[in-house]
């Protein structure tokens, strides 16, 4: 190849660009590597934003329309940015069964927010897994990562009412 | 790693483990984490080492999932086995302890007393019906230990195999167990691998699938939470019967404790020699990378799967070619489901007979279901392959909570069906519950009672399928979306009977003409419930119009419809 | 060409729709029953592009199999028993058709491609005379960014030609699919209006290898745009020459 | 329809569309001559009766299902025809009304009565039927029995159609016309 190909600058002197070069260097700089690169992003910063996708996609060689593409295929990947504080309900059948439609429709009526939305003040985000294998403690819901089973609305409100007044 | 020294090991921590007199088992797989096992544990361990020389004896560790979930948090005391009245070493189980429980717990095993009121009875059929050979060692042992595993005559099996076995001899052991796919494709597990084995290539993979996306199902998790090393065992011989080196395991990014563990356990076999190059002094070079999913049920099928581990978009391609001859990176490729893999090692140490003789004639050895839903004893349980969904339901779930009345079993998640109550004596193996119009799939169970609208569970199953659909093909992409349009419309009372014909034909279209199991599988909801159920469809059915329009309504009735010819 | 006898592996004889008929190792359904004057119908398929196998079109039935196969990624084997046109088949294709026409929203009048679609033509071709699916009428877009040419969403059918030209021919990687399920969409590198696209190079071939209007040239009226479908036969050896 | 005596009747509505249907209906020029003996038109735009009578042969109707008035009219012909005719795209597809079905009603009001409105905005109260939410082919509100796709389908297409009919044969309008033509 004539052209020589310089490694991309990180969009920013955000450390935790550093992380992400570590999952790069690590996978060799793989263009197979990509889904892992964007699910350290992810981790790192929140969300997926275009400088993001740019810098990965120029880091490993991947086209952009690659990137985008699987950015947006897999449900995990956001390209916005969360609220502070994120409430994932599970809707597997057995959650399903026991209630999350109600919980959803619950959080809906009294903070306004859907799946994928997050309330104004930007605290908090509410999500939907399709089944996160917590089939026994349905209906489940993960708060800021810890799971809690056998959710009610008391419960729910509890905890996203303390995150609100934060 | 040479078998002496693996039976040095071995007897090491079996000769540790004798020595702790009173060991305090504690569930840490999710179910019960979730609960705060973990903090329990760790009150546990304190309070122990307060009590000082009265607690001599008592060792408190994390164990992997013990099945019953809903009792959770579950701890399991092991006393010491009184020689004198002949006794094993008894074992009480207790549940649903807090935090508060703590202290007592570890006093009483102290004292080699029992707290009565927690104890959760272990005569009952849940735990007596079960036959478990994937979950042998969930429960039992430390997840995070290797030494443990190997206590528990983990790894004899890679060893035996690499030091006494040809692949071929592998090979035969695997194909007479009768083993079959148990991702939910009953594919026999012995013909997969000796296709791959025959394919002449430089280079073959191994792919471990516990991208566990089936809703309702959780048994891979508990098995990798539990009993992490079973996988790799499996996996390794896996690439020595089959001539591979590599290999990956694609976990669900959802499952971060499962992740953890795995990690660690790849960590602890480099460490032992038993993954990485020439094991056991053969030639053999085995080693095994995770990748991590990121929310997509359509990675369960083979070829997206492999898709997404070259970091692509997991779509799916038309097969053939299969996998086991053009697969990742253009490889020969292995996948095989985390449960199928988990039965390996066991098949290794007693023979593939031993497999083969539990079952029924077509479907050998156990299948480890989760149950869920409107049943008393929700959690994992491994049950031999023939027991009835009457047993299942009735003896070890222990039938329907609060009075209720049991309805109808789905398996198979987004691609199975449901079993209606007539139906409960069938034997649990492929063929009967395809013939029923559902499958076997990765091993979910739900149990439905008479609140659940059979026509609502097929929407739920519709929707999802509509969501997970990765928009390749024209009749999985466009025919989920109508059919869920339809069943709204079902469920929200306005469908005709048109609407339904035209269900029945999106069924069929999209059954007979998708490009991957997702698609092909999609109507299976509908089409079970259909059958089942087709009262609650027609029930559904908006009252007296037929869809033509004929008799014509009468229109004068319409606001605002002057009766005139033309504008 | 010389009559000489070919060692055994190299042909082999297979039956299409009670034609026996020869063909060579590695050759698809498609492509044999095309030598024999059989055309299957298709809409993602392009010579010279990679298989896709996703319009369903071109599936056919082949004895001992219980499920249908792709004719444009099958390949036949010796002794094989191909049905092309059963009315079966017939039936499947006409739903598949209707699916693309609820999809989205093809008005045909006032299409640049009326008359030069090939959506149109295969709706002739199998008796589509109107669409007994409801119309889904998504509210999608449609993007003028670019100075020569149009995307609509509308009139897309996620054949993903366009993808793979850009890709596998031009080389410039501009055209991706982004989402997925029924929300899945033609893209311009990050998902940006084409106009803006750093990547494109404007060389129109996307355009032209389109089935539909989904991707026209601007200026054109309503059944004004005639493909430029004259190098498609070159697409072949483009690849041929890259391998 | 084979009974040569009796002339076969036949009815059109013109439902939400341009009436270039009916326009191409009328290009069958001369060949309009040769039909007159064999049909009565018994109801249409371009004859004077204010009823569909009962048991007409055949139903012919052009444009889409955009409002009440036009759900009513097609239940109407339906019920009085015994074999119904989509004539052209917007009765076959929705074709050009359906464009709107990707907005909902309230824009549709506003961009008509309002924003393009000289004097005087305000959406229309009388006389007005209520639209319906989406635009419908009319297959999706009553049986048909013969689609003949096309905008406007050509004249020779509807000739070749009524002439089949006329015959007893079931035509193929497939082979003279298609969606757009």
């Amino acid at each position: 190849m004539i052209a020589t190909i310089t490694k991309p600058e990180a969009p920013s002197d955000d450390k935790r660009w550093k992380i992400v070069q570590a999952t790069m260097r690590r996978n060799g700089y793989s263009r197979n590597a990509l889904i892992e690169t964007l699910h350290t992003v992810q981790n790192s910063f929140g969300y997926l934003d275009e400088p993001a996708l740019r810098y990965v996609a120029a880091s490993l060689r991947v086209p952009l329309s690659n990137v985008y593409g699987v950015a947006t295929f897999y449900h995990l990947f956001t390209l916005k940015p969360q609220g502070e504080h994120t409430c994932v309900l599970c809707t597997g059948t057995a959650c399903y069964i026991k209630g999350t439609p109600e919980l959803l429709q619950h959080v809906e009526e009294r903070y306004g927010i859907r799946d994928g939305e997050t309330t104004e003040d930007g605290k908090v985000s509410l999500l939907t897994a399709r089944c996160i294998g917590a089939c026994s403690m349905a209906p489940a819901v993960v708060f800021d990562g810890e799971m809690e089973g056998e959710v009610t609305q008391e419960q729910l409100d509890e905890q996203v009412e303390a995150w609100m007044a934060s | 790693m040479t078998p002496e020294e693996l039976i040095q090991i071995a007897e090491e921590r079996r000769g540790q483990q004798a020595a702790v007199g009173k060991r305090i088992n504690v569930c840490a797989a999710a179910s019960c984490m979730s609960r705060h096992s973990d903090k329990i544990a760790e009150e546990m361990s304190s309070h122990a080492e307060s009590l000082g020389d009265k607690a001599e004896g008592v060792e408190v560790r994390c164990v992997g999932c013990m099945g019953l979930c809903s009792a959770g948090p579950l701890v399991e005391v092991d006393h010491p086995a009184d020689e004198a009245a002949g006794n094993d070493a008894p074992k009480t189980m207790y549940r649903g302890v807090s935090m508060d429980d703590a202290d007592r717990i570890v006093e009483a095993a102290a004292g080699g007393t029992t707290v009565e009121q927690l104890v959760q009875p272990t005569d009952i059929p849940y735990f007596s019906r079960q036959k478990r050979i994937v979950t042998e060692n969930s429960g039992y042992i430390d997840p995070e230990s290797i030494e443990d595993y190997i206590a528990a005559d983990g790894y004899s099996g890679l060893v035996t195999a690499l030091t006494e076995m040809s692949p071929n001899d592998v090979l035969h052991e695997v194909t007479i167990s009768g083993l079959r796919g148990r991702g939910g494709g009953g594919f026999p597990t012995g013909l997969k691998w000796s296709t791959v084995a025959k394919t002449d290539a430089d280079k073959k993979y191994v792919v471990c699938n516990a991208d566990e996306g089936d809703p309702g199902a959780f048994m891979d998790r508990a098995v990798l939470e539990s009993d992490p090393h079973r996988i790799i065992e499996g996996m390794t011989i896996a690439g020595y019967a089959v001539g591979a080196s590599k290999a990956y395991i694609y976990v669900r990014a959802e499952y971060p404790l499962a992740i953890a563990r795995l990690k660690k356990a790849i960590r602890q076999a480099q460490k032992y020699e038993l993954l990485g190059t020439n094991l056991c002094d053969t030639p053999f070079n085995f080693e095994i990378e995770l990748r991590l999913g990121a929310g997509a049920f359509v990675c369960g099928e083979e070829t997206a799967l492999i898709a997404s581990i070259e970091g692509r978009r997991g779509v799916p391609r038309p097969r053939p070619p299969f996998p086991a001859s053009y697969g990742l990176y253009g490889k020969p490729t292995l996948i095989n489901n985390v449960e199928t893999l988990a039965t390996i090692p066991w098949i290794v140490r007693n023979g593939g007979d031993a497999l083969a003789s539990i079952g029924t004639a077509k479907s050998k050895g156990t299948k480890v279901f989760a149950l869920a839903g409107k049943i008393v004893n929700n959690g994992l349980i491994e049950v031999p392959m023939g027991i009835s969904l009457r047993e299942i339901v009735y003896d070890i779930g222990d039938g329907i909570p609060d009075g209720g009345t049991f309805k109808a079993v789905q398996t198979g998640g987004p691609s199975g069906g449901c079993v209606p109550g007539n139906l409960l004596d069938m034997p649990v193996d492929y063929e009967s519950l395809q013939e029923a119009g559902t499958i076997m799939g990765s091993g979910g169970m739900i149990i439905m009672d008479e609140a659940s609208n059979m026509v609502d569970v097929a929407r739920f199953f519709m929707e999802f399928c509509k969501d997970e659909s990765c928009g390749k093909c024209t009749p999985c992409r466009v025919g989920t979306a109508q059919m869920l349009d339809l069943l709204e419309k079902l469920c929200a009372k306005s469908a005709t009977e048109k609407d339904l014909e035209l269900l029945k034909e999106l069924c069929d279209v999209v059954k007979a003409c998708s490009l991957c199991g997702l698609g092909q599988t999609a109507p299976n909801p509908v089409l079970s419930t259909l059958r089942y159920f087709e009262d609650e469809y027609m029930g559904s059915l908006v009252g007296g119009v037929s869809g033509d329009g004929r008799p014509v309504p009468d229109v004068e009735t319409k606001a605002g419809a002057p009766d005139r010819i033309e504008r | 060409m010389a009559r000489q006898k070919l060692p055994p592996t190299q042909t082999l004889t297979m039956k299409i729709d009670d034609v026996d008929v020869t063909a060579k190792p590695g050759q698809t359904i498609k492509d044999v029953a095309r030598d024999h004057d059989i055309i299957i119908p298709g809409l993602c398929y392009l010579d010279g592009l990679s298989i896709w196998g996703g319009c369903r079109l071109c599936l056919v039935e082949v004895e001992g199999m219980n499920k249908l196969l792709a004719s444009c990624s099958t390949e036949v084997a010796e002794g094989m028993v191909v049905h092309t046109d059963s009315p079966k088949l017939r039936a499947y294709r006409k739903v598949v058709i209707e699916m693309l026409f609820a999809e989205r929203n093809h008005v045909c009048s006032v299409c640049v491609s009326n008359g030069g679609c090939e959506l149109q033509d295969m709706a002739v071709e199998l008796g589509v005379d109107h669409v007994h699916l409801p119309y889904m009428d998504p509210d999608v877009n449609l993007d003028s960014s670019n100075d020569r040419f149009r995307l609509d969403h509308n009139r897309c059918i996620m054949c993903t030609r366009c993808v793979r030209v850009c890709g596998e021919i031009e080389g410039a990687f501009t055209k991706g699919i982004g989402g997925r399920g029924i929300d899945v969409r033609i893209i311009n590198d990050l998902n940006m209006p084409w106009g803006e696209s750093q990547t494109c190079t404007s060389c129109g071939k996307c355009v032209h290898v389109c089935p539909t209007g989904a991707l026209v040239e601007k200026g054109t009226a309503a059944a004004e745009m005639d493909k430029r479908r004259a190098f498609l036969p070159y697409l072949t050896i483009m690849r041929e020459a890259q391998r | 329809m084979s009974d040569k005596k009796k002339p076969v009747t036949i009815a059109t509505v013109w439902l939400d569309g341009c009436s270039g249907c009916h326009m191409s209906f009328l290009d069958l020029d001369e060949r309009l001559v040769e039909i007159a003996p064999l049909i009565e038109m018994v109801y249409s735009p371009v004859v004077d009766s204010k009823e569909i009578p009962k048991g007409t042969d055949v139903g012919i109707i052009e444009g889409a299902i955009s409002n009440e008035d036009d759900r009513a009219k097609a239940l109407k012909m339906r019920a009085a025809c015994g074999f119904l005719i989509s004539l052209g795209d917007c009765a076959v597809t929705g074709n050009v009304p359906s464009m709107r079905n990707v907005f909902d009603q309230k824009e549709c009001f506003d961009r008509s009565y309002h924003e393009n409105a000289q004097l005087q905005p305000m959406d229309p109260t009388v006389c007005v039927p209520p639209l319906l939410d989406k635009v419908l082919p009319v297959h999706q509100v009553v049986d048909v029995d013969l689609y003949v796709p096309g905008c406007p389908p050509p004249a020779d297409a509807i000739y070749y159609v009524l002439s089949e009919l006329l015959a007893g044969r079931q035509p193929d309008p497939l082979l003279l016309t298609r969606f757009g033509k």
